[in-house]
Order: structure tokens, then sequence, then C-alpha cells
């Protein structure tokens, strides 16, 4: 996969954006603290992580779909579609109407759980259909056309009958192909995807990155892609971005990171990853050790901090800052800072 | 509206009743000539829709005295308590038939029949009908119609009960003429006159022949078929539907019914009326002084509540009620219309009921416990526990002071008062009333301080009692209950369902049940707490089977002294005159007096009515009794509207 | 579809006969029979009655017949449509209970209209709003509906009419509409009146409605197709009508099944204390003098009508809720 | 080839690192502590309970004790501070006594409060000995004034001057008791068969389900009317109380029985269930073992959100004069004896019982629907 070169103006900018959930009875907890991601048009930026390490709170950030007691106290998210001015999407109202005009329209998104990701009651036809209504003013019928047309594209057989029909009568794979269709609506130029591929089996799985990547190549918008799979990031895309608790601890190209991961925490997640080799070499899996604390345990300084083989004096206090490894390769570790001479090669 | 003087003090209930009335004059005025009448009979008459109003009235039409001569026009509203309250309906326009009483509830006076004759030992009557009475459909009256309703309620087929198939000594009807005939009975039936001058009068003048006898079948061969084209199984249930007697509740219910009331129905008494409506009867017989037709007021108007009384209650705060006693006159209402009364444009009247007693506790003296009723039979038990009764405090706590300590016992204001009977063994006295346990044999007590029976179970009495009757009885138990209690009797009320209450009283094993004190006025006619007379004296039920012989096969042979109660009783049916039977019945109520079989607690107290300022001639005294239905007997045909 | 309403129609049919069965027990129960209790108030009035005439009106009623042959000849009759005679109108029983069935369904009916368009918006409200202040006075205003006990509400309502507006609540008509045909006029009249029984009658179904409709509601806000909607660009409101509330009413309809009993019953209630002519005061009469045919026929199309209610918010749901019409899950 | 290192787990629940192993009844208590209007709910219900079981105690006169000269006599209140014609003031618990008037032509009395006499009240003064909750032999009130035929109506008085706020503590006991054991009886018939349903499903279940259904599509009011009518004669004042204990619960265990189906019905496919039928564990193991502890805590919230339906359905019984009924003092009853116009006219005092129901029933309610959400906080 070529590097991608800085030329490409990003179309969706998030800097220094932090997350804060708060709750009546705890202290508040920050999700995610100070995520700096570019999104380019036709690139893909895979956002990998654990469960609960904030990647997809991240995802919902940009379209502002977190839940009532999150806020984004800092940063931005800079939208800036081909020439327009900039728009920050954090500070933007709920429910406003360039919020919503935006929402679907410009940056849409799809679903972990196409099966509950869809309303079990409306047909798919309808809830493709309304985005068009929505957002492009279109009538019911010519919606449906190209509802049609659009199922057709990604894939689904028989179109036209499976628009009239309700998510729980097609497969796990057709739903989340309807899903796609219906993020894919009103051509986006930025799609977001939480995990579409999770909870699929292994070959639709496969399917639906292929459809993915095609449909990008139609399309040509900027994705964001938030997986737990290693192997969904190498097959998918451009950059990657890994998350560990609320940090995005490193961040680059995929080539460069899978191949020199700078950041303790990658390193153990490329480790535990089985390779493909002959019985006799097989060497066992290095799991990380220790489990990842509770948010509000986490040490003010490097979140990894608990789990690093390599943790030292600053880690728990000082939070490292985001070092440029080269290549657009960043990572937050204060080993890159400390002394060359002790580098982790 | 006056009525100052009655308060609590005792005894000093006297009737002022409303229109001193010359019963000689009634008689005498029937020259009075057709002088007046409603302007819209007036109207119809012009228009030839009604015959005159000489034409209507009979010869010799019937003259109501009053305060004052009245205006026509109005329309008098009450409220009826759920579909089935055919009692107010009797009570406020049902009552017209034969003789009715005056307004004292003494004396028999004509009504439809001009005169009458008995012979001497009270076997036949003969009565003579007024000449050209109208049903209401413009038919006369004659003895054929009479005959007719003899015949139906001898008819096994038409259920109806009354005096006229009264199997110990039922009637026949002799027809004279159209409008001669005579009443034989086989038995001496002394106090005929008083019956018929009662709200079971009302069954002889109830069916008109012309009318009724096409639904059955020796009339109208057809019967059955037109009974099963009309929805109904039998001519039997399809006659019984037309034509009911007396005053079963569907006998309201059918507009089409001729009939003999001061107003007919307009709006029928169904299952699903909200409002029962008269019209007055174009051919009533009845005229003022001065001769205008009666009555004055133009229509009845019943609203219909599903069975609460709140909303008429309120209806009567509201001053939407012009005339009424039935169902909201309570105790604890008084109050509450009181202070009402200028807001609602209403004064309260005062209302003497003819039940002597408020509770009348009848221990089972024909238990089947062979202890019990031992114990219960035992006079000295009974005076005990009529002594360990605190009946002031009763008075006081539930009365509010009303009323006076009184037994089950004719009221002051009846002939066969006697202040003895009333009063005897009221006292409150702990003391002595353990001396009468003693004497009935009850020394022993348990650790509880009830005492021990002759088997050594303690003495406890369940008494049966319906709440829903009459609120004020639990109150009143709940009372004795504390103080019986403490002189050592134990008392455990039964508050049950009124159809339960009646199935309990053949079977014999209930211990005593509570009732008001009927025939307080009535004595002569309603004696069933003086000695075992009917079905209701439930005290010794079995041995009034014995002397009225409904249910022979539980019927028990009474002891001596109430054998000789039936004697005299029977003697005084058997009397002609009303001095011999009042002598007898005395001797009647000696012997009640000797052997006190029931314990009352206190005199009914006074009750009211709501009278609307604007409504004249209506009495500011009256009873209140079924014998002698008020207001009817009041003779609302001269009230008027101001 | 068509599948699944035959087949719930069957069951609604075994249903009845059941319900026949029970209502014709109940009516059996007490101890005694028409006849005794028509006795009973005869004697209150101290009149008595001929024993002769009493075993001819028994056999005249066939009272004196063992049960399933009185059964079997009530259930024949009412397949025919008759429904017998009551003993003490004397009347066919259809004829004397269709205007007031009519009035009952009238007034439920309404009841349940005006508990769904209060419950809905406070229950949505409550349930987007959650804990806030709205939520809870809606709470705990629901709950106030559902604890107080209706003829209580009812007397208080009627007494304060009064002594506010001097006017007795009560009734359904005017004196005047009362026998007059359906007109604009008397539909103003008839509200005019039936306003109060109807708020007494839908205070505590409202508080259920609330209750069921913000619990469902919280559940659906919290699922995943939610987001979806909103990520589609809809307007707020719109995402919540549209989807979560259309998904929170399906459990909602199933409860007008349920709610039907309790409303007929507290109909019974509101009617006696209100004085409304609808079945329920008639039933009560007629229990309680035993005039048998009366009251289960009551008894029967009062539980036939809960039935049909249940039945018809089946076939609601399944019209509604694609996942019932088709068999899904 | 997954980066997760868990077990997938709710992400709330594996937020918290638990530091001590807690009970399933004491997370369930942390969780209910954090509805502060269930908490509150849940000391007025505890309350009223307390009530119920010391009604002698706290009761400061017989129930039953009547008084010519206090019928319809207003509630008196209890006064803490006394204050002198000179102006100086002590506290002092008292009453205050009435002025009566007997209006013989209205038929009332008439009562004013006078505040110029002052009845002292002292606590745990003596009087006749009782035994408190059937067993414990007592002779002493918590309350009382011991001036000899002083008035102490702090609630005001009936019909018969009797003490309302006495009737209405025992009238506690009956109407709470009488919730309680409906509910208890209704539980067990609806765990046991709703139980037997859910575990077994097959024909037992649809002709459970089917029953229930039927059970609940009669009106209610026949149902009663029919069975109260149907009661032995000869039944005592407390077996009818049983008995309308047993009408109530016999309508209330569908309810349950459906929750408990339910959940059964959920539970019997859980990987613990199978589990524990693959070790060869007997029926009757499993679910005494393992199922109904796992729900335990919902059905209890379930079961107190059918108690006010009970004392609900108590008082509508008697307001038709199918309940209980006098001499019985259950909230029920009094609130019958409320039921006129003159009582709302002249007595308001006279509707507390229906205060009382609506306190304890919001509360009940706020209680169940805390505990149901402390029980099962995902499950709503």
């Amino acid at each position: 996969m070529p590097l991608i070169p800085m030329a490409d103006k990003p179309i969706l900018t998030i800097s220094d954006m932090s997350i804060v959930f708060s709750s009546p009875d705890e202290a508040d907890i920050e999700a995610v603290r100070q995520v700096d991601l570019t999104l380019t048009p036709g690139k893909t930026l895979a956002l990998v992580g654990e469960s609960g390490c904030g990647k997809s709170v991240t995802a919902r950030a940009v379209l502002r779909l977190l839940d009532r007691n999150a806020s984004i106290p800092r940063g931005s998210i800079l939208f800036q579609p081909g020439g327009e001015a900039p728009t920050d999407i954090a500070r933007l109202k709920q429910d406003s109407l360039p919020l919503r005009a935006i929402r679907g329209s410009q940056i849409s998104m799809i679903f972990q759980e196409p099966m509950s990701s869809l309303s079990p009651v409306h047909t798919i036809g309808d809830q493709i259909d309304e985005m068009m209504i929505l957002h492009e003013g279109l009538k019911p019928k010519a919606a449906r056309e190209r509802t049609v047309a659009l199922l057709d594209q990604v894939g689904i057989p028989g179109a036209r009958q499976r628009a009239e029909a309700y998510p729980f009568e097609l497969s796990g794979g057709l739903r989340q192909r309807a899903m796609i269709a219906m993020a894919l609506a009103c051509t986006p130029q930025v799609l977001i995807a939480d995990e579409p591929t999770t909870a699929l089996d292994v070959t639709t799985q496969a399917q639906i990155l292929d459809l993915l990547r095609q449909l990008q190549a139609d399309f040509g918008m900027a994705m964001l892609f938030i997986t737990h799979d290693l192997g969904v990031v190498a097959e998918i895309a451009d950059e990657v971005a890994v998350m560990y608790l609320g940090d995005v601890v490193e961040q680059g190209s995929v080539y460069d990171v899978f191949a020199r991961p700078s950041h303790p925490y990658t390193q153990a997640l490329m480790s535990s990853i089985p390779k493909m080799a002959r019985k006799a070499e097989r060497v066992r899996l290095s799991p990380i050790k220790g489990t990842v604390p509770a948010p509000r345990d986490r040490p003010d300084g490097c979140a990894f901090t608990s789990r690093c083989p390599y943790a030292f004096e600053p880690c728990a206090t000082v939070r490292p800052e985001r070092t440029d490894v080269g290549n657009g390769h960043h990572a937050r570790c204060h080993l890159l800072t400390r002394q060359p001479v002790e580098a982790v090669a | 509206m006056k009525h100052s003087s009655f308060g609590p003090s005792r005894g000093q209930l006297s009737l002022r009743l409303a229109g001193a009335v010359a019963v000689a004059a009634l008689l005498a005025a029937g020259q009075a000539l057709a002088a007046g009448q409603a302007p819209a009979l007036e109207a119809m008459v012009a228009s030839g829709e009604l015959p005159p109003l000489e034409e209507r009235l009979p010869a010799n039409p019937l003259v109501v005295p009053a305060d004052a001569i009245g205006t026509y026009g109005g329309t008098w509203r009450m409220g009826l308590n759920g579909g089935g309250d055919n009692g107010l309906i009797v009570k406020t326009v049902a009552y017209d038939s034969l003789v009715r009483y005056d307004h004292e509830w003494k004396t028999v006076v004509p009504n439809l029949a001009e005169s009458w004759e008995v012979n001497a030992d009270a076997t036949e009557f003969t009565f003579k009908l007024r000449e050209g009475v109208k049903w209401s459909d413009g038919t006369p009256l004659t003895t054929a119609d009479l005959a007719f309703a003899v015949e139906m309620y001898q008819d096994p087929d038409y259920a109806a009960g009354s005096w006229i198939d009264n199997k110990n000594n039922p009637a026949t009807m002799e027809v004279i003429d159209d409008y001669n005939f005579k009443f034989k009975f086989g038995k001496p039936n002394g106090m005929f006159m008083e019956t018929i001058a009662g709200v079971d009068g009302i069954h002889i003048t109830s069916l008109q022949k012309a009318y009724c006898s096409q639904f059955h079948p020796t009339y109208n061969e057809n019967a059955e078929a037109d009974a099963k084209a009309a929805g109904f199984d039998s001519w039997a249930l399809y006659l019984q539907d037309r034509c009911a007697w007396g005053w079963e509740t569907i006998r309201f219910a059918n507009p089409d019914l001729p009939s003999i009331y001061a107003w007919v129905i307009e709006t029928p008494l169904t299952a699903n009326a909200q409002r029962v409506t008269w019209k007055r009867n174009p051919y009533y017989w009845k005229t003022d002084a001065e001769g205008n037709q009666l009555p004055y007021i133009d229509a009845l108007d019943m609203r219909v509540s599903q069975g609460g009384v709140e909303e008429l209650t309120l209806a009567a705060l509201n001053g939407e009620i012009d005339f009424q006693e039935r169902h909201i006159a309570t105790t604890t209402n008084k109050p509450l219309f009181f202070d009402g009364q200028e807001a609602g444009g209403y004064h309260l009247g005062e209302v003497i009921p003819s039940a002597s007693n408020t509770l009348v506790l009848q221990l089972n003296l024909n238990h089947l416990d062979p202890v019990k009723r031992e114990l219960y039979q035992n006079k000295d038990f009974r005076i005990g526990i009529s002594h360990a009764i605190d009946r002031q405090e009763i008075i006081d706590v539930v009365f509010t002071g009303q009323g006076e300590p009184f037994q089950v016992a004719p009221r002051p204001e009846s002939n066969f008062y006697d202040e003895e009977l009333a009063k005897q063994y009221t006292e409150f006295d702990p003391d002595l009333a353990a001396e009468h346990f003693a004497a009935a044999g009850l020394t022993e007590k348990n650790g509880d301080g009830i005492y021990l029976a002759s088997d050594g179970n303690p003495v406890k009495i369940t008494v049966d009692v319906i709440s829903a009757l009459r609120p004020e009885w639990i109150d009143m138990l709940e009372i004795m209950q504390l103080q019986l209690g403490a002189a050592g009797v134990e008392i455990e009320l039964n508050n049950i369902d009124r159809t339960l209450f009646y199935e309990k009283r053949p079977a014999g094993e209930f211990d005593a049940q509570v009732w008001a004190g009927d025939g307080g006025i009535e004595a002569l006619q309603e004696p069933r707490y003086y000695f075992p007379f009917s079905d209701e004296s439930v005290w010794a039920y079995r041995w009034a089977q014995w002397f009225n012989g409904t249910r022979p096969e539980i019927a028990e042979e009474p002891a001596d002294w109430a054998k000789q109660q039936m004697d005299l009783y029977n003697q005084v049916r058997a009397a002609a005159t009303p001095e011999a039977r009042a002598d007898l019945f005395n001797q009647v109520l000696a012997i009640t007096k000797e052997e006190f079989p029931v314990i009352g607690v206190s005199l009914m107290p006074n009750s009211y009515s709501i009278i609307r300022n604007n409504l004249k001639n209506a009495p500011e005294s009256m009873f209140n009794a079924w014998l002698f239905p008020t207001p009817a007997s009041m003779d609302p045909t001269v009230w008027y509207f101001e | 579809m068509v599948g699944y309403i035959i087949q719930r129609f069957i069951a609604m049919l075994l249903t009845l006969v059941a319900v026949s069965i029970v209502a014709f027990a109940i009516i059996q129960l007490p101890p005694g029979d028409y006849l005794t209790s028509y006795i009973a108030s005869l004697s209150a009035t101290g009149d008595q009655v001929d024993p002769r005439v009493i075993e001819n009106l028994r056999s005249q009623y066939g009272l004196g017949e063992p049960f399933y042959v009185q059964y079997w000849k009530w259930v024949t009759g009412i397949v025919q449509g008759n429904f017998g005679h009551s003993f003490e109108w004397k009347r066919p029983v259809w004829e004397l209970i269709w205007g007031r069935l009519g009035y009952s369904i009238l007034l439920e009916g309404l009841a349940v209209v005006v508990m769904w368009l209060v419950a809905l918006p406070i229950g949505i409200y409550a349930a987007v709003r959650k804990y806030s202040l709205g939520d809870y006075l809606a709470t705990i205003g629901g709950f106030i509906g559902l604890a107080v006990p209706n003829f209580f509400f009812a007397l208080i309502l009627m007494y304060l009419a009064f002594t506010w507006f001097g006017t007795t609540l009560g009734g359904l008509f005017s004196p005047e509409f009362e026998n007059a045909r359906w007109s604009l006029p008397r539909i103003w009249d008839f509200l005019s009146h039936a306003w109060a029984p109807i708020l007494v009658l839908a205070t505590g179904g409202t508080a259920e409605l609330i209750r069921i409709l913000r619990a469902n509601l919280l559940d659906e806000l919290k699922k995943p197709y939610v987001t979806t909607a909103r990520a589609k660009g809809l307007p707020e409101w719109k995402v919540v009508l549209k989807y979560p509330v259309r998904l929170a009413l399906n459990p909602l309809i199933s409860t007008i099944g349920w709610l039907l009993p309790a409303l007929v019953s507290g109909s019974v209630i509101v009617s006696v204390v209100m004085n409304l002519p609808t079945a329920g005061p008639m039933l009560l009469r007629s229990l309680t003098t035993q005039d048998m045919y009366l009251a289960g026929a009551i008894i029967l199309l009062l539980s036939v009508l809960t039935v049909v209610g249940t039945l018809i918010s089946d076939i609601l749901l399944a019209w509604i809720d694609p996942r019932i019409r088709y068999g899904g899950k | 080839m997954a980066v997760d290192t868990m077990t997938p787990v709710q992400a709330k629940a594996r937020a918290i690192v638990p530091a001590k192993r807690e009970s399933q009844f004491g997370l369930m208590w942390r969780r209910f502590r954090q509805h502060r209007l269930a908490l509150v709910s849940l000391w007025v219900v505890a309350a009223f309970y307390l009530v119920a079981v010391l009604a002698e105690f706290l009761a400061p006169t017989d129930p039953s004790a009547y008084s010519a000269r206090y019928t319809y006599a207003p509630p008196q209140g209890i006064q803490l501070i006394a204050t002198e014609p000179d102006g100086s003031w002590s506290f002092q618990l008292h009453v205050n006594g009435y002025k009566t008037e007997i209006d013989p032509v209205a038929l009332r009395r008439t009562f004013v409060i006078d505040p110029e006499e002052r009845i002292p009240v002292q606590f745990f003064v003596p009087s006749k000995p009782y035994l408190l909750a059937g067993f414990i032999p007592m002779s002493v009130k918590l309350m009382g004034v011991t001036e000899p035929r002083a008035p102490f109506y702090v609630l005001g008085a009936d019909r018969l001057g009797r003490d309302l706020l006495s009737r209405l503590i025992h009238g506690t006991r009956i109407s709470l008791s009488i919730g309680l054991a409906g509910v208890t009886l209704s539980l067990f018939f609806g765990i046991i068969i709703g139980g037997f349903a859910g575990f077994y499903g097959g024909w037992f279940d649809t002709a459970v389900m089917r029953v229930v259904e039927f059970i609940r599509s009669m009106p209610t009011i026949p149902l009663w009317l029919g069975l109260a009518a149907a009661m032995p004669k000869d039944w005592s004042a407390l077996q009818t109380y049983f008995a309308i204990t047993l009408i109530l619960s016999l309508i209330g265990w569908t309810e349950l029985a459906r929750v408990v189906r339910g959940r059964f019905l959920s539970l019997r496919t859980e990987d613990f269930v199978t589990a524990a039928q693959l070790d060869g564990a007997s029926d009757w193991r499993i679910i005494t073992r393992h199922m109904v502890p796992s729900f335990m805590s919902h059905i209890i919230a379930a079961a107190t959100l059918a108690i006010p339906g009970m004392i609900l359905a108590e008082t509508a019984l008697s307001f038709l004069g199918l309940g209980l009924q006098a001499p019985i003092v259950s909230w029920g009853t009094l609130l019958q004896d409320a039921q006129n116009i003159r009582t709302l006219a002249t007595a308001p005092w006279l509707l507390t019982p229906g205060i009382c129901v609506v306190v304890i029933i919001l509360s009940m309610n706020f209680f169940g629907d805390g505990l149901r959400d402390a029980a099962d906080p995902h499950g709503r």
C-alpha cells in the first residue's frame, strides 16, 4: 500500500479533542484524552483498540452522537469539505440545523450490529428512502428508485423486493449491506464505520470489506474505520491510530505502524497475534499481562504504565508528548524522548 | 316551617298535621260542580281531543279538603334509588283504592267506594262504588273490573300475593250490579276495612278488565300465541309483564296499563330509565272544595339514581327536589340539609316513623340447640340483657340524643300505647341485670368475665344484621357488644346479606336477628313482635308457622302464653267493632308485657322531609309508614306550586 | 396475518366458552335464587306470597332444574341470540342491556382515548427527559392517579363541583336530552356531563400507561437504531417519534386488552357513585336480586368486551409490528 | 486475531474493579440506595408496617371506644408550645379542649377548639393491660392524656366519637396485612404455577397461559361479587378476612405467574442452567438452587408492586359492601364510612384513610420501582 503523501487536503481534522463523561454520583471520567486524527478523501483511517478504549466514543463524537452525559470540553472537530469554510462540529449545537445537515448527508455512519441498528418495524426501503427525502427533498417514488439502485450497487440480490423487506427477514450480511447502502444514500464525503464486520462471520466479513473498498473507490469518500481486529486493519486501512484507554498511543501509516510499532502497547498487540508458521516454528503467543484499569484509575501519565514492561519513573505521572518517529508516524511514549540509546528496536 | 319544639325531650311528640280534615265534609261535598280544570286539559277539550270535564268526572266526585285552593301547573321533582324503587312510586302515586285512611291514620274514609256496610260477624262487606269514575283511558270503572282482579289474584299462574288469595281466609266477591258488590270471607275478618284502607287495598283496583283480560286464555284464546309473538315463554309471563299486580316494579313499566291514579305514566320505569315521569290523569275523579279537578300539579319527575344516593343528596341540597323523605333524609344528613335550607330554597318538615323501635334484638326462642333454646326462652335472661344495655348512651352516641329508651311497644301516638309495656326493664342497671342472669341460672363466669351456660360453654350470641339496610344498626350493636360484654354476655356481630338473612330463619340455628320495630302505630295490623304472628316474627319463627301455616313442615307448637295470644288475635279478627278489637288486642299486649319476648333499645326518633318553599299544602308533619303510604296518604293531589 | 388472526380468533372462542361457564357459575354461586331474594324483599315490606305462587314462578322460570341443564339452555339460547328474560323486569335481557352496554362501551372507549391522549405526550416527555423535574412530576402525578381509589375521586369531584360551581355532576344527560335522539346539541350535552366520569375512569389507567410507556421508551431509546436515526440527520423529535416511540407503542397496545377488565370494574363503581346509566349498576342490582339471566348476560358481555378488546389489541399489534405479523422473533 | 484480551462482559461491570465480592443482595442494596425516592419510600413503607405491628401500643385509645360527647369532633392537632396570657411561653406537649354545643334541631354538636383549655399529652401513659401484636402483655401506650375523660382526638372523631387516629392505626394493620398476605399467597401460586409452566414449557405452559389470559380477561368486580356472595354464611369476621385475602390473591397470582414464567423461560437457556443440567442436577435442585435465587430480587420487586393493587381492591370491595364489613376496622371500611356528602361537607378529616391509601400506594410503587431497577438494572 502506498504511503500517504501529506499533499491531500484533509477533510476532517480532529485536534486535541477530549471527551468527558459525567455522572451525578461519581467524579467525571475523561474517556478520550486530547486526540488528534485526520481524515483525507479517498483514504481510510483505522482506529484500533480494545473494547472500552474510547475508539467508538471518538467515532461517535464526530457526529455528536454521544449520550447526554458526555461532553467535549476541549479540542475541535473541523469538517472542511472541498474548498468550503471549515465547520467545527464539536461546537455545533445538538439538534441544530447545521449539525443535522452534516449528519447522514456529508458524514454518515455504519454500525456494528446491523440487526439492532436498523429499526425492526420499518422496511429496509423506508429507512433508506428517508435519507434522501430528508436531505435531498426527493419524492418518495424517486427516492425508492434510487434506493433500489443503491441496494443493487451494494450487492443485494432482488433489490426491489428486498426494499420491501424488514431487517429480520434478511441475513446478517445482507443487513449490513443494506446498512451500507443507507449510509451511502446521500453520497457522503466521510464514512464512519464502527466495527461494521465484527458481528459477521468470516466470509461475510471479507465480502463486506471488499464492498467497502470498492465503494470507496467509486465514491471517493474518506473513511474512519473502527475495529479491534488488526487483520481487518491490514486489509482496509491506509493509516492506523492505536488507542489505549482514551489515548491515541500511536498513529501512522499502516505500513509504518505494522513494520515499526513504536509504542510498547502496539508492540504488545502485534506479538499477541498468531502468525502463520510451521508447527515446529510456532512460538507461544505472549498475551499482555495484567488487565485494563478502570478509566478512573488511569494514571495522569501514560495510560499503559500499569501494564508496560518498560515503565519507568515519569511514566505514571507525566503524560508523554506526541512524538514524531518519522514519516508522519507518531507515538506517545517516554521511551521515545528519553534516551535514543535506550530506544526500543 | 316551624318545628322549633321538637327536640330530644321525651314523649312530647304530637301530630301537627297539615289541614284539619273534616271527614264528614268529604261525604257531603259531592254536589260541587265541575268548576275548573288544568289549562292544558281545557285546550284539549276545546280541540275535541278530550270530553268536557263534566263527562270525565264522576257524578259524585271525591272532594279533597285543603288549606288553600291551589293553582294548576308545575312539576314535582323527586328521586328514585335504583331501578327497583317501586316503593316510592306506590307511596307517592299508587295509593288509591276503595277506601283510605284520614291524615291521622286513625279512621277509614271513603275513596272509590262511596259507602260500605259490615255484617255482625265481620264476614260480609258490602260496598257501593262511586258512579262514573273513569279509568285513565276514559272507560268507566265498574264491579266487573274488581271481580276480574279477584279472579286474577286467585289464579295460581298469576304471581301475586295478597289478602285476596290469603289461603287462611280467602275472599270471594259477589257482584250485585255495576256499582254494588260484596266481599265474603269464610272466617270473620274484623280488620278487613283497615287492611284495604292501607296499602294492601290497591290490589283490588289495580287491573282493568278490558285491557288485562286480553292476556289471559280464559278471555282470549290466542293469549298463548300472542305471548309467544311478543317474545314471552308463556301467557302467564306476558300477563305478569303487562298487568303486574299491586305494587310490583314492572307495573310501572307499562304506560298502556290503565289506572285510576292522579298521574299516569309518561316515561315508564324500565330497567334503563334515567327518569320516570308522570303526567296528570285527565279522568281523575277528585276535586278541590271549589270543584276544580285535581291534581294541581301537572307532572311528576322522578330521577333514577343508579344505586348511590349521594348524587340525590346533592340534588336535594341544590334545590332540585321538591318534596322527598325517602332515601335522603337520614340522621347523618340532617345537619347538611339543615344548613342548606337557605341556599337550596327548601325547608325541613317533620316525619314521624311508624316503627316503634330503632333496633329489636330478637333472640331465637325456637333455637334448635336445646341449651340455647332454654336460655333464650328464659324471661329472666332477656330481662337481664335488657337491664345490661345503657340505652341513653346509645341514644346520645348514635342518635345525637334523639329518642328515648323504649321497648318494642306501640308508640305514644298509637291508641295502644302502654307506658309500662314501653318502659319496662329499660333502666340501665348492671346489678339488676346480674340478679336476673342469676335467676336464669347464670352464675359462673369464665376468665374473660363471660357467663357459662348450663353446658359449660360461655354465653355467646351471634347477632345477624344487615348493615346495608340501616347503617346505624352496626353502630348500635357495637356499643351493645361492649355493654353486654361488660355484663357477662358475649355478642358477635354477623353482618350479612339480605337473602342470607332470610334463608337462615327456617333453618332455626341462628342465635338472634336484628330488625326495626315495625308495628309502632299499626300495632293491630303488624303485631309481629307482640306474638308469633308472621314469618317476620323471627324470635319465634317456628311458632309463627304454627299460627299462619305458611311452612307447616317446620311448625312447632307454641308455648301456652303464645297460643293464648293467637286465640285472642283470632278473636280480634272476628270482632266486628273497632272497640271490641281494641279490647281484645290489649289483652294480647298484656301477655306480651308479661312475657317480654323481644328486647328493644330506643324509640325511633323523628325524621324529616325536604319541602321546597314554593310547594304549598304539603304536610309539615306526616307519618312515614308502608301500610299508610306517605306522602300519597297526605293527598298530594292538592299540593301546588306558588 | 390471516393465519394469525384465525388462530387468535379460535383462542378467543375457547376463552368465551370458558367465560360463559364461569359467568354462569358465578351467578349460581350465591345461595338461593331470584325467588328467594324476591320473597326476602317482599317480606321486608311486610308482604307474603303464597308458596304455590312461588312454586309456579319457579317452574315458569325454570329455576328448579340442575345446573348443567340451566346452563345448556342459557348457552344455546344465547347462540340463537336469546339471552333469556330478566326475572325482575320480565323483559328479554337483550332489550334491557343493549342501551346500558352501549353507554358502558362509549364511556370506557372514551376513557381509553383520553388515557392515550394524555399518557402519550407525558410518557414520551418523561422518558426523553428522564429524571427531569417534569419526569418526576409526571411520575408522581401518575402514581397519585393510580393510588386514589376511583370512588373516592368521583365523590370528591362531585362535591367540589357542587360547592364551587353549584352544579350536580352526575348522569350523562340533562333531562331534556335524556330521551332525545342523537344530535349535535345532545353530543355536546353528553360531553359536558361525561367528562367527569371519563376523567375519573381514565386516571388510574393513564398512570399505568405513562409508566409502561416511559419504561418501554427508556428501553428503546438505548437501542442502536435510535443512534442510527440520529446519524441520519433527522431532527430529534422525529427521531424519537418515528422510531423508539413507534416500538414502545407495541407492548403498550397489548395493554389495551389488560386494561379493559380493570376499566370495566372501575366503571361499575364510578357509575354507582356518579349515577351513570351504564351496565355496572344494573349488574350490581341483578347480582343482589339474583336476577341470573340478566346478571349472567352482563358478565358475559363485559367479558366478551374485554376478550374482544384483547383480540383487537392482538390484531392491532400484529398489524403495526411486522415481527409478529411474519411470525418472526 | 482479536485484540480483546478480556471476556466480553458488560462495559459498566468491568469498569468496576471489585475490591471485595459483594453478595447479590448487597449489590442490589447499593444500587437501590441511589434511588432517593425509593429509599424514602422504603422508610415510609417500613414505618407503616411498624405501625401495623405496634398498633395497640401506638393507638391512644381502643378503636371501638365511643363517646357520645365527641361525635364528629374535629381534629385537635398536637400543640408543642403553650403560650400564657402574659405572653410568656414554654414547651409543653398538649392538645386543646373543645367547647361543645348541641344543636337539637340540626341534630349535631358544634365544636370550637378552646385554646384556653390545655390538656397535657404524655408519653408512655399507663393503660388497661393488652397484648401487643397478640402475645406481648403490655399496659402502657405510646402517648395519651392522663386527665380522665379528657378528649384526645388528634385526627378528630367519627360519628360515634371514636378516635380516628386509633382506628386508622388499627385499620393499617388489617389493610396492610391483607395486602401482604394476599401477595404472599399470590406469590406462592404464581411461583409454583408460573415456574412449572416456564420450566417445562409445552402443553402445560400453554394451558397455564390460557388460564392466566382467561382469568385476566374476566372483569374482576363480578368475580369478586360472586365469590364474596358465595362465602359460607356462618363464617366469622376473621374467616371472612382470610377469604377476602384468598379471593384477591386468586386474581393476583396470574400477574406474578406471568413474570415468573417469563423469567424461567429466559433462564432456562442460560449457560449456568445448562451447566447444572449437564452436571446431572435434578430439576428441583436446578429450580431451587440456581434459578429461583437468580431472579428472587426481581420477584420481590414484582410482588411489592402487586401489594398496592390488593390494598386498593380491598377498599373497592368494602365500598361495594362486599369486602370486610364493620365492625372490622380497615382502611376500606373507614373509607366506606366516609363515603357520603355529609362527611365531605362537615367532617373532611374522616377522609384521612384515603390519604393513607394514597401515601402507602405511592410509596409501595416507588419502592417497588426502585427495587426492580436495583434488581435488574439492564432489564427495564
